[in-house]
């Protein structure tokens, strides 16, 4: 059920509105929109995990709870790296075509958002890794569909004021207009 | 000398949705009466004055591409959706939405992603929520003149002889929806909503649908797959939830089921491209339909279900041109 | 009847059984005549000169490429004009034509080839490829000879005359064919709605005194496009052959059966192809079908029929039949392909083509089963890797799509354009594999050879060749002194 | 004074694991030059800067070389790239080159002195002949990278439209 509500009703990029930056910057082709949202989805369920596990463990007993925000960005910085430097070495190509949005994980919203959503609002170490994956994905859900769209808009006859960007954002704004027909629901 | 079959122009087969139709504007107009008339024809009227003006902001011939009626298409399906009796500008926000940005913003004809005619009525919806969830029920025996419908669409109210209270009332399907949340029993659910073989009232506006959509498949202007699927996929969600009422036949001859199955998911640019693509994306149409009728908060569901697969569309025929490349 | 394999889609409006084909009427001669030549200049040798008197069959130009067969003057008198496209005679209406001898009884596969080639047959269905090619590519592993009865066109009907008549030329023809070259099996192809024919043909059958391989008769749906080569092997027969070559490298021989009545009359008489049965739609729409001369220009085939001295103006001519039609001028002159001619007084403009709407009318009715939609958005947007996905190389550009297109696009010839691109991008692709090995097996030459001066070794190494090409040379060797032993042991 | 620690401890830990991951996951392109290289056109005629096909795609992998530098390959070539690199497509930069029809060399026999310098500068070995004795392209192996023009020194080499 959390996994059903993170992914569908309270989906973080489209009911949220986080994580809109790589939304629109990784999702011109859907080579590049699968290898962006596995990355995400590696970091946002690790990070969920790690800042649960710190947070519980380690932060509440000793009572530093006012480190959490710093302590929970170093957690992502450093998995961002990690997932950067995997990827490079795996997929040369996915590295160079990702480009700036790779490292930019670390700034994405949506992965310090679900990190402190996830320590304020589960019980246990596994909902809170369920959450996390539920959120990725969510996330990758909508970059694969957002990418699959544009790249058929890429074939399509779209006047030039509205070429590129600015149909993309159209869409996004109808994608999220159908993700509502979920709310209230679970 | 016997020559090839002339092909069905574009312009003929909408010629043939739009008689299809027939049967049901006629039950809808016969259950709204004047509200439903007015609908029509704002929607119609705007439509197409928004159609010629985005033609010829594109520098597209416009009289040959306005008469090929796919634009009324759109606006006509998009006014049937509608209850009677609401702002004139709402119809015409509906029917920009539609036209401007789900169908001209894309391409124009054959190159939307989003059903045009969903995208107007899911923004209105969303915008407007109270003047479209409330249809206004008239009293038996009660009609209103010409005037005084007409008088409501740019006054935003009865302007004598009946106050707004007395008419709101919401549709079977809404009405469900709330006895439910009271958790009143399945039978005084039924008592309330259930009309002779669905849902009451919208049964006869379902009916008339299914009779325009068979004209369409003897036509062959639409393939069985779509209506089919989408029909089966309320059918399979019912029979594994186990929900007592409302029932089958409730939910196929409710709401805009029978629209849906016949005329708006069977529109050909937004629904995928090979028949196998086409039986699954009916079928999860009609589940998302049944799940967000029966746990979702709002009472009908189609344009968020047609909208959510349309997203699905171009990632099917991604996937199903990988399929097809590897599977001869 | 042997079992058919289903055509569930295609075009259905052909010709029904109850109509019978108008019998074949002679046109007179006409007083000029335009024989085409062959579209590479280098490859042929042209044998007259302006002004030299030719008679009837004599050959006009020479080539030893089966691939290039001769052209032959189709009537006796003189020639007046050579130009890079065609050769034109004046005829003198004697009609006089050379001395020949017919055809030996029991040639041999070669004279038999030969004998194809110079008297300049191609295939009379459309594709116009040559007889003699096709019949070299097969002598090698004959397995199949498959004769096309099958017109599968709305109008045309030139072959369900010409059997009828010609019945028994037909089957003496593929005794000879079959017995030559030893095809273990024949078929013959016809569609079900032409009953005469089809009768002709088995008292034909019964009749003949060969008792060589049987033959056997299939009757298929007459559904467009039934007859052509790939869908009539897949209706007739349990072939697949392999799309990357010809089928007659496979072994199957695949002739039109009118193809079949101008060798056997080539073959009784001695004579090159000279005239063919066409039908010819008028501008009435009265369908006739006529005998023509090769290089009647289509505007005297035009007077002859309509009985008319001059020809009006915004006549409209195609080639072709109904489905495939072609557009032509009445310049054009009658070639071995010509099967069929419309003329037209009442033409439209076409309408411009809409926007698609992806309605699916074109992937319902693709006899090969392809999604013409996803093809159309994928060749307007040129993407090669989508248009492989959907299999463009399949389209046998019957133009059923185009048919039923409610938005009227040309989408036949669009797929036609695609096809050349991507063929033209893989030759590009394959150059450029090809220029990468050469670089790099001279990069390794230079690099090795450069340190063989230093190590002062005086023989360069000599160039390795690839792996794969190696162990190719190496199994060749290996299979080659296995066979010889194997005829050692014989 | 215990936060102080708990932040210093995450963070060795945490650059500890990825000092660790990074020598573990060495970078290596040598897939991507691949890739890229197989978009080129393979003439070799070094309009790009660089001395060859592959020295290109090296640069082009490591981000020092633009994707409008190849004149051979062209506006097909530069939407190739552009489409593997996720880059927009950019008109071919002047600079290295105009885009012409695909060109073959041909010796003018007739002229031919026998030098061998074309031989040599050809980077596909597709002109053959001996030293003194008139020399020939073999039309099929031929790039059109223009490479042997400049050493001919009776300039008996025509560029011709394949």
């Amino acid at each position: 059920m959390v996994l059903l509500g993170t992914v569908l009703v309270n989906n973080f990029v489209l009911i949220n509105f986080l994580g809109l930056c790589p939304l629109m910057g990784a999702s011109r082709r859907l080579s590049t929109a699968l290898g962006m949202g596995m990355a995400t989805t590696f970091v946002l369920t690790l990070s969920s995990v790690c800042s649960y596990m710190l947070n519980t463990w380690v932060l509440e007993p000793l009572q530093l709870e006012y480190l959490r925000l710093i302590c929970f960005i170093l957690i992502i910085a450093g998995l961002v790296q990690f997932t950067e430097l995997y990827i490079r070495r795996v997929s040369p190509l996915l590295h160079s075509v990702l480009g700036i949005f790779l490292p930019l994980i670390t700034t994405n919203c949506a992965v310090l958002g679900v990190a402190l959503l996830s320590v304020r609002t589960n019980e246990s170490l596994l909902t809170a890794a369920v959450y996390g994956f539920g959120a990725a994905i969510g996330f990758t859900l909508v970059l694969i569909l957002f990418s699959a769209i544009r790249e058929q808009l890429d074939s399509a006859n779209v006047p030039a004021p509205f070429r590129g960007t600015a149909i993309a954002m159209i869409s996004a704004g109808v994608m999220s207009l159908a993700f509502m027909g979920f709310s209230g629901m679970a | 000398m016997k020559s090839i079959d002339t092909a069905q122009q574009v312009s003929s087969v909408m010629r043939w949705v739009l008689f299809a139709l027939l049967p049901g504007v006629a039950v809808y107009v016969y259950l709204t009466g004047w509200g439903g008339v007015i609908n029509l024809v704002i929607a119609a009227a705007s439509g197409l004055f928004f159609e010629a003006v985005a033609l010829k902001l594109r520098g597209q011939p416009v009289t040959d591409n306005l008469s090929d009626y796919s634009a009324l298409v759109t606006v006509v399906l998009l006014a049937l959706c509608l209850p009677p009796l609401m702002p004139w500008w709402v119809i015409v926000i509906g029917s920009a939405t539609a036209i401007l940005v789900a169908k001209h913003a894309y391409g124009g004809l054959g190159q939307n992603i989003f059903n045009p005619a969903m995208v107007g009525y899911a923004v209105i919806l969303i915008s407007y929520p109270l003047d479209l969830s409330s249809w206004v029920s008239l009293p038996e025996g009660f009609r209103l003149s010409f005037f005084q419908a007409l008088g409501y669409y740019f006054n935003g109210g009865l302007s004598q002889s009946a106050s707004y209270d007395a008419l709101t009332g919401a549709t079977a399907l809404s009405q469900s929806y709330e006895l439910r949340l009271q958790s009143a029993s399945p039978e005084s659910i039924a008592s309330a909503t259930r009309g002779v073989f669905g849902s009451r009232q919208s049964e006869w506006l379902n009916a008339a649908f299914l009779i325009g959509g068979i004209i369409l498949l003897i036509r062959r202007i639409i393939s069985w797959h779509l209506p089919i699927a989408f029909l089966l996929g309320i059918f399979t969600v019912h029979t594994l939830i186990g929900a007592q009422y409302p029932d089958l036949f409730f939910h196929w001859f409710g709401g805009a089921t029978m629209l849906c199955a016949f005329f708006i998911i069977t529109d050909p640019v937004s629904a995928p491209a090979s028949n196998r693509a086409r039986l699954i994306f009916g079928f999860l149409i009609g589940v998302v339909v049944y799940l967000i009728r029966h746990y979702g908060t709002y009472p009908d569901s189609v344009a968020f279900a047609v909208l959510l697969l349309n997203c699905c569309v171009p990632l099917m025929d991604s996937i199903d041109s990988t399929l097809h490349g590897r599977h001869q | 009847m042997p079992k058919l394999l289903p055509l569930t889609s295609g075009y259905r409006g052909l010709r029904s059984n109850k109509q019978p084909a108008p019998d074949i009427r002679t046109l007179p001669l006409p007083d000029e005549l335009l024989m085409s030549l062959p579209a590479d200049a280098k490859a042929y040798d042209v044998l007259v000169q302006t002004g030299d008197q030719v008679l009837k069959g004599q050959p006009l130009t020479n080539s030893d490429d089966f691939r290039i067969p001769p052209i032959h003057a189709s009537s006796s008198g003189t020639v007046t004009d050579i130009t890079s496209t065609s050769i034109s005679v004046r005829t003198d209406g004697l009609d006089n034509s050379v001395t020949t001898q017919p055809m030996a009884d029991n040639p041999s596969p070669r004279q038999l080839t030969k004998f194809a080639h110079e008297a300049g047959l191609i295939g009379h269905g459309g594709a116009g490829f040559p007889l003699a090619a096709k019949l070299d590519a097969i002598s090698t592993k004959p397995e199949l000879l498959l004769i096309n009865a099958a017109e599968c066109d709305p109008i045309i009907c030139c072959d369900d005359a010409l059997i009828t008549a010609h019945a028994d030329v037909i089957i003496e023809t593929i005794h000879i064919i079959a017995r030559t070259y030893r095809i273990p099996e024949v078929v013959i192809g016809i569609e079900d709605n032409k009953p005469a024919a089809l009768s002709a043909l088995q008292t034909a059958l019964q009749k003949s005194s060969d008792a060589g391989t049987p033959i056997k008769m299939v009757e298929v749906p007459a559904i467009y496009p039934s007859g052509a080569e790939s869908i009539l092997l897949r209706l007739c027969t349990d072939c697949k052959p392999e799309k990357s070559t010809h089928p007659a490298h496979q072994g199957i021989l695949s002739i039109n059966v009118a193809t079949c009545y101008a060798f056997g009359m080539a073959l009784r008489t001695g004579f090159a192809c000279t005239q063919r049965v066409s039908t010819v739609v008028s501008a009435e729409g009265r369908v006739a079908n006529a005998a023509l001369r090769l290089g009647t220009t289509l505007a005297s085939v035009y007077r002859a029929m309509h009985q008319r001295e001059a020809v009006e103006q915004g006549l409209q001519v195609t080639t072709a039949g109904q489905m495939m039609k072609l557009d032509a001028t009445l310049s054009q002159a009658v070639t071995q392909t010509t099967n069929c001619i419309t003329f037209r007084h009442d033409v439209q403009t076409a309408e411009p083509p809409k926007a698609c709407i992806r309605c699916g009318a074109c992937a319902d009715i693709c006899p090969e089963r392809l999604m013409p939609q996803q093809l159309h958005r994928y060749s307007v947007h040129f993407d090669q890797h989508q248009l492989q996905n959907f299999h463009i190389d399949r389209c046998i550009e019957c133009r059923c799509c185009d048919v039923v297109c409610p938005s009227l696009i040309p989408l036949a010839s669009q797929f036609h354009n695609a096809k050349n691109k991507i063929k033209h991008n893989i030759g590009n692709e394959n150059a450029a594999v090809l220029a990468k090995l050469r670089y790099d097996k001279r990069l390794q030459r230079l690099t090795s050879s450069s340190r063989g001066k230093k190590r002062g070794s005086k023989k360069p190494p000599a160039a390795k060749l690839p792996q794969d090409t190696r162990k190719a040379l190496i199994e060749a060797a290996l299979a080659r002194s296995r066979s010889k032993k194997d005829h050692d042991g014989l | 004074m215990t936060g102080l620690l708990v932040i210093t401890l995450l963070a060795l830990l945490t650059g500890a694991a990825l000092g660790y991951a990074s020598s573990w996951f060495s970078a290596d392109n040598t897939s991507l030059v691949e890739q890229i290289n197989q978009l080129l056109p393979q003439t070799q005629c070094a309009q790009c800067g660089y001395p060859g096909c592959r020295p290109y795609a090296e640069a082009l992998a490591s981000g020092d070389a633009d994707i409008d530098q190849c004149p051979p390959g062209g506006s097909e070539g530069i939407e190739a790239l552009a489409a593997l690199l996720d880059r927009p497509v950019i008109p071919l930069n002047p600079e290295y080159g105009v885009e012409k029809p695909p060109l073959i060399a041909i010796i003018r026999e007739a002229e031919c002195i026998g030098c061998t310098l074309c031989i040599k500068a050809c980077p596909v070995d597709a002109i053959v002949g001996a030293p003194k004795l008139m020399h020939t392209v073999i039309q099929a192996h031929c790039t059109g990278c223009e490479l042997c023009l400049p050493p001919c020194p009776v300039d008996c080499i025509d560029l011709a439209v394949s």
